[in-house]
């Protein structure tokens, strides 16, 4: 009955928060250049509705969904718009991609909308609606729009809101002070989202590593009869969604489904907090709680800071480097991206800016695969991590599949616990985009196929049309000379 | 002597007799591997094979005149399943996994419709005297544009890099 | 700057593994050294200088990094083959089955992590059956500080100039006095109480190998091991479980024929085998379920050779043939992926 | 109880391919594939005991009371390709995938010197007509273990990086011979 609510495998990576939970959270001021990204969420890029030297004002609109799968973006301050021009992303890729600047004017004057809303006696859709023009995404780093999951949860019957508060990265602390501080608004954002989904119940998971955490949510849940503070064993990864569902529930999330589909949705602590925002104090998401730290920064600490804000500006703010990274990193070290420089902007799914030393991340040559089974054990899902490396470096990606590539979260505990220091996530993210290549181009093969059997199929029918309408001019001209003829011999 | 023969032949008759039996009962159609192979191909009879049509060239790959790798709009994918179904194995490396596909140079372009003409998926639309204009999503590469327009003011190109295309490259093996 | 994440990395190594394995197979070397003088000590030196020699040729041949050869691997395999030869065996002995081991058995198939069989058994077997009479003449124990005990000079003189060993000096160990005693159809009961008595298993002041006569030390190095989660007890625990298991059914059934199961447990390679070589991760399952398997497999087949067949130590042939079936235990025995059923298939939505 | 220490005797003592030595080409031949390997096996057996029982009613019913015990090869060979050819129908029928993977062997197998080898050692040790199909049944369930066994065993090895001069079927004849020594660990088993 225990392995029922226990989660398999996993690591105990040493946590290093201490470092950035001894002061509170400090509100920056307004940098002097912003830079919102169009696609900071997963789904089609924003679309811009501003122009080049509009003005605009605090939380205004500036970026309007595009299609179905898509998040909104709002300006973080007022001040000018430069114009839409290309950013370095926050990519190993190195790649860059369009975002709208501004140049703020310090005022700092808020946009009031025409009809504001009493927040009282809003239905389920004005809440998801709302929610949407707000932009709010997943802030635990799926940045997966909000308001799809409110859709979505509504119309299948989801009976529990489970609150991850669990935060099992290593440095990141920006859930763990968001709950110590503003515990109240968590979960007044979390009755909204219930009220959204038609829930009957909250359940918010917080590692035991949190005391002060849990304590806070615990006397602000004390108003509430539908709320329930869980507290979870502390392993990574408990904070993704399918291990936390397991561990609170017992229950599995069946391969290839969604969470809502065994009635339960998963939503972080910091978006909740920024649903309440959005409706009681009708300010979207411009801006969220980022924690700095790593032993290359001066002074570790969470901030509350603008989207868009470049990187560099933030590190200025918190004292600077105190030595050269050998990475700096965007969201945590299991599974944050390595930053190219500090030129690029914060986007509603930076967690944290980490600037790490080389001791901390204990880097070391790739030595062959000696077959330990102790990355099958770290697993989180089960899977054969040697396997489907050794399949993928032998570039059989159908064979990988076969021992789960698709069901891995990439998670990066396997990695973590490697003697050989294998890059597995690496080989798995390479596995499964060339996995995803060849799947387009198999349905491009028969898309084109398709298209080329239509073209002869109408070749054909030309070519038959037209040899039947000459043999019709034929017959009829034989027919008009037979009747001259009949003509004639009368 | 005659006793040998006799046996050998009663013995030869009678297992004759129980496998002309067993072939009535495990009749089994010609098993239609050509038409199979047939139906994997692109079916696009561009002749970047070599081969007149898709159907020859299915033919000659099965027995074994064509290497599974002569088809390049299938690219690698295509070779690797082939490869399977024939038992056969492939070694991939010439074929270029990275798809091209053609795009018009809009000053160039007199609108003089001789490529949608040739296109084998109608990837090209455009009407007399007007800019002509290539679907990426339709269009397999085969080049016959390319060499069907007077002002050549096609090109084949490759895919350009974004960010939802992006891929990670294989980690450096040890 | 194409680095994926993790960022972060624990303390583990191959060169960790490695040495720590070695460090817990310290304790009983050095007892072997105790028990059998300078020639045990010849054989070590030996094997390891071999094992280094065989790895680095075949590095520098495949082209790979040479400082792969300090990995530790090359050194391990070395030192556990020192431990299965006869102390006092000769020199040509310890360096073939050696050379073999490392070159056929491990880069043949293409280095570390990629063979198929654990090279120091391929070895133990291999030189068992090609050179019967020198893998089998045990000799007594005298302790390296008695008078009998051979100096330095004596010990050179037997391992390289290897005159064949007087009967005085050798006798048969526990398992072949029992065998042979079988074929005399003197009972096992009668056989077993004549050599076996528990203090030297458990000490280790027996005749056998030069590292694999003393339980006890073979035991405290393989909790060491798991205490440290270099290896993990499923494969140890179920070899023993299943030996024991397997000696007392049929003790119980005729306890003249066959010994009792503390005897098997405790005698020849069995407590070496399980926490040593059974547990080699390149040649064993990766998983739980199929170690378990492997484990048992292990006791069975050692078991039964020991019982019915003619080999009196038969760890060696069933770690192998347990390897051989490795590939298809791993094919059938997996771990249950989240989101699937134990069959396979995936579980349905919830219909509430 | 004699039948199941002949049976054991047959799997692992003197197991067919690998103390024997008979029946190489197929563990060669068909082994890379695990899926192949299977199917080989499953072949072989339902071959080896059906010629196995006929085998022995031709030797006793037949060729002894005629004395034509010199025709025994000739007829046994008869025997096992229309065996062959049977199961080749079946399988056609049954799964043509199989069929095609297994190719060239499948008609190989008359050739194969475990069948015919199988069938004479049967007639030359005098079993009874039971006792012989115990033997036959052991000889191919040894032939099947020892092949699935070498599938698993090459399927791990097509993905090693083995040295350019031992890739494939040199590496493969080093394991075979390996197996064949782990398999004298059963000698004297029985």
């Amino acid at each position: 009955m225990l392995m029922k609510f226990k989660v398999r495998g996993g690591v105990h990576a040493d946590e290093r928060k201490e470092q950035s939970t001894d002061k509170p959270i400090r509100v920056l001021g307004i940098p002097p250049l912003l830079s919102i990204p169009l696609s900071q969420h997963a789904g089609l890029p924003a679309k811009p509705i501003v122009t080049e030297g509009q003005h605009v004002l605090k939380g205004e609109l500036i970026g309007a969904t595009a299609g179905d799968r898509s998040a909104s973006i709002h300006a973080p301050t007022s001040g000018k718009v430069l114009g839409i021009g290309r950013i370095q992303a926050p990519h190993p890729s190195l790649l860059s991609y369009d975002a709208i600047h501004i140049e703020p004017d310090g005022l700092d004057t808020v946009y009031v909308p025409e009809n504001p809303i009493d927040p009282q006696q809003l239905s389920a859709e004005a809440i998801a609606d709302l929610v949407d023009g707000a932009g709010i995404v997943g802030l635990g780093g799926a940045t997966y729009p909000a308001a799809l999951k409110l859709k979505a949860g509504s119309r299948q019957n989801v009976h529990t809101l489970i609150l991850n508060g669990s935060e099992c990265e290593p440095y990141l602390t920006c859930d763990d002070m968001l709950m110590r501080e503003r515990a109240a608004e968590v979960i007044s954002g979390a009755q909204l989202i219930l009220k959204a989904i038609n829930a009957k119940q909250i359940i918010a998971g917080i590692e035991d590593n949190k005391p002060e955490a849990i304590k806070a949510m615990q006397d602000a849940a004390q108003a509430h009869s539908n709320v329930e503070i869980r507290v979870i064993p502390t392993r990574y990864p408990m904070g993704s969604a399918k291990q936390l569902i397991k561990v609170i529930t017992g229950r599995e999330v069946p391969t290839g489904g969604r969470s809502s589909d065994i009635g339960v949705l998963v939503h972080n602590v910091a978006t909740s907090f920024a649903v309440h925002q959005a409706i009681y104090q009708a300010r979207p998401l411009i801006s969220r709680v980022v924690t700095l730290s790593g032993q290359a920064l001066e002074t570790p600490q969470n901030v509350e800071v603008l989207i868009g804000t470049p990187v560099q500006w933030l590190l200025e703010q918190c004292g600077g480097l105190l030595s050269t990274p050998t990475r700096m990193l965007m969201g945590g070290p299991m599974m944050g991206q390595i930053l190219p420089n500090t030129g690029v902007p914060i986007t509603k799914g930076a967690s944290a800016i980490l600037a790490l030393t080389e001791e901390e991340i204990n880097s070391a040559p790739v030595s062959p695969c000696i077959r330990c089974g102790s990355c099958v054990q770290a697993c989180p899902m089960g899977l054969l991590p040697l396997e489907m490396a050794r399949h993928s470096r032998a570039d059989d990606y159908d064979g990988a599949n076969e021992f789960g590539l698709k069901d891995c979260i990439l998670c990066g505990s396997c990695a973590y616990v490697c003697p050989s220091h294998i890059p597995l996530v690496h080989y798995f993210q390479f596995a499964k985009g060339k996995h995803r290549e060849n799947q387009i181009q198999s349905r491009k093969g028969e898309y084109t196929k398709s298209l080329s059997e239509a073209r002869m199929a109408r070749q054909e029918k030309e070519a038959a049309e037209k040899a039947a309408a000459k043999a019709e001019k034929a017959a009829k001209a034989a027919a008009r000379k037979k009747a001259s003829s009949n003509v004639e011999e009368v | 002597m005659f006793l040998t023969i006799a046996v050998l032949t009663s013995l030869g008759l009678m297992l004759g007799f129980i496998l002309g039996y067993a072939d009535k009962i495990f009749a089994v159609e010609e098993d239609p591997l050509i038409k199979d192979v047939e139906s994997m191909l692109p079916g696009t009879h561009c002749g970047q094979c070599g081969f007149t049509g898709c159907g020859s060239a299915a033919e000659a790959m099965v027995n074994g005149e064509a290497d599974v790798t002569c088809c390049p709009p299938g690219g690698q994918v295509l070779a690797k399943s082939l490869a399977d179904k024939l038992g056969v194995s492939a070694d991939l490396s010439n074929l270029t996994s990275v798809p091209l596909t053609a795009s018009v140079e809009e000053s160039l372009c007199t609108g003089c419709c001789r490529c949608f003409r040739v296109c084998p998926t109608d990837a090209i639309v455009g009407a007399n005297k007007q800019l002509h204009y290539v679907f990426k999503d339709a269009c397999t590469g085969c080049g016959k544009c390319v060499t069907a327009c007077p002002e050549n003011c096609i090109a084949l190109h490759q895919e350009e890099e974004t960010l939802d295309n992006w891929h990670w490259p294989k980690p450096a093996v040890v | 700057m194409m680095i994926s994440s993790p960022h972060a990395h624990d303390r583990s190594s191959v060169e960790r593994t490695m040495y720590l394995v070695c460090f817990a197979l310290l304790p009983a070397t050095l007892l072997g050294f105790y028990l059998f003088g300078w020639p045990a000590i010849n054989l070590w030196l030996l094997c390891i200088a071999a094992a280094l020699a065989g790895e680095l040729l075949c590095l520098s041949l495949a082209g790979k990094r040479l400082s792969f050869a300090l990995d530790g691997s090359a050194i391990l395999t070395g030192w556990i083959i020192a431990m299965t030869l006869p102390p006092w065996g000769p020199w040509w002995l310890a360096v073939t089955g050696t050379l073999f081991a490392v070159v056929i058995g491990k880069h043949l198939y293409g280095g570390l992590g990629q063979n198929l069989f654990n090279p120091a058994m391929l070895t133990r077997v291999g030189l068992l059956i090609s050179f019967p009479l020198e893998m089998t003449t045990w000799a007594n124990v005298n302790p390296i500080t008695s008078a009998t005990a051979p100096g330095f000079i004596e010990g050179l003189r037997i391992t390289f100039v290897a005159a064949p060993l007087t009967d005085a000096l050798t006798g048969a160990t526990a398992l072949g006095h029992v065998k042979t005693a079988l074929t005399a159809s003197i009972p096992s009961s009668v056989s077993v109480a004549e050599i076996f008595t528990l203090k030297d298993a458990l000490t280790g002041f027996t005749r056998g190998s030069l590292g694999e006569t003393s339980a006890l030390l073979m035991l405290a190095g393989g909790v060491f091991l798991i205490w440290k989660k270099i290896i993990q007890w499923y494969i140890p625990v179920a070899l023993i479980v299943t030996v024991a298991v397997m000696a007392t059914l049929f003790n119980s059934i005729d306890s003249e024929r066959y010994a009792p199961a503390i005897y098997h447990l405790l005698s020849g390679a069995l407590m070496f085998g399980a926490f040593f070589i059974a547990t080699d991760p390149v040649t064993s399952p990766s998983n739980v379920k199929g170690q378990l398997i492997y484990g048992a497999g292990i006791g069975l087949v050692t078991f039964t050779i020991r019982t019915w067949g003619s080999f009196p130590e038969a760890i060696g042939f069933a770690v192998l043939f347990m390897n051989a079936l490795t590939p298809i235990i791993d094919r059938y025995f997996r771990p249950r992926i989240y989101g699937y059923n134990y069959k396979g298939t995936p579980l349905k939505a919830a219909k509430e | 109880m004699e039948l199941i220490t002949l049976m054991v005797g047959t799997v692992l003592v003197n197991n067919v391919v690998l103390v024997k030595f008979l029946g190489l080409c197929p563990l060669m031949g068909v082994s890379n594939k695990f899926s192949t390997a299977t199917g080989m096996g499953v072949a072989t057996t339902f071959v080896l005991t059906l010629s196995c029982m006929s085998g022995w009613l031709i030797e006793h019913y037949i060729l002894e009371p005629l004395n034509l015990q010199y025709l025994r090869i000739i007829c046994f060979i008869l025997v096992v390709a229309a065996v062959v050819q049977f199961t080749e129908m079946m399988i056609k029928k049954s799964s043509p995938l199989l069929h095609r993977t297994l190719g060239i062997f499948l008609p190989l197998i008359t050739t194969n010197c475990a069948v015919l080898g199988v069938a004479l050692i049967n007639i030359s040790e005098g079993f009874s007509f039971i006792e012989s199909m115990t033997y036959g049944i052991g000889a191919s369930i040894g032939f099947s273990l020892v092949l699935i066994m070498f599938a698993g065993l090459r399927e791990r090895l097509a993905l090693s990086e083995v040295p350019k001069t031992f890739a494939g079927t040199p590496v493969a004849l080093v394991t075979a011979g390996i197996l064949s020594m782990i398999f004298m660990g059963f000698g004297g088993l029985v």
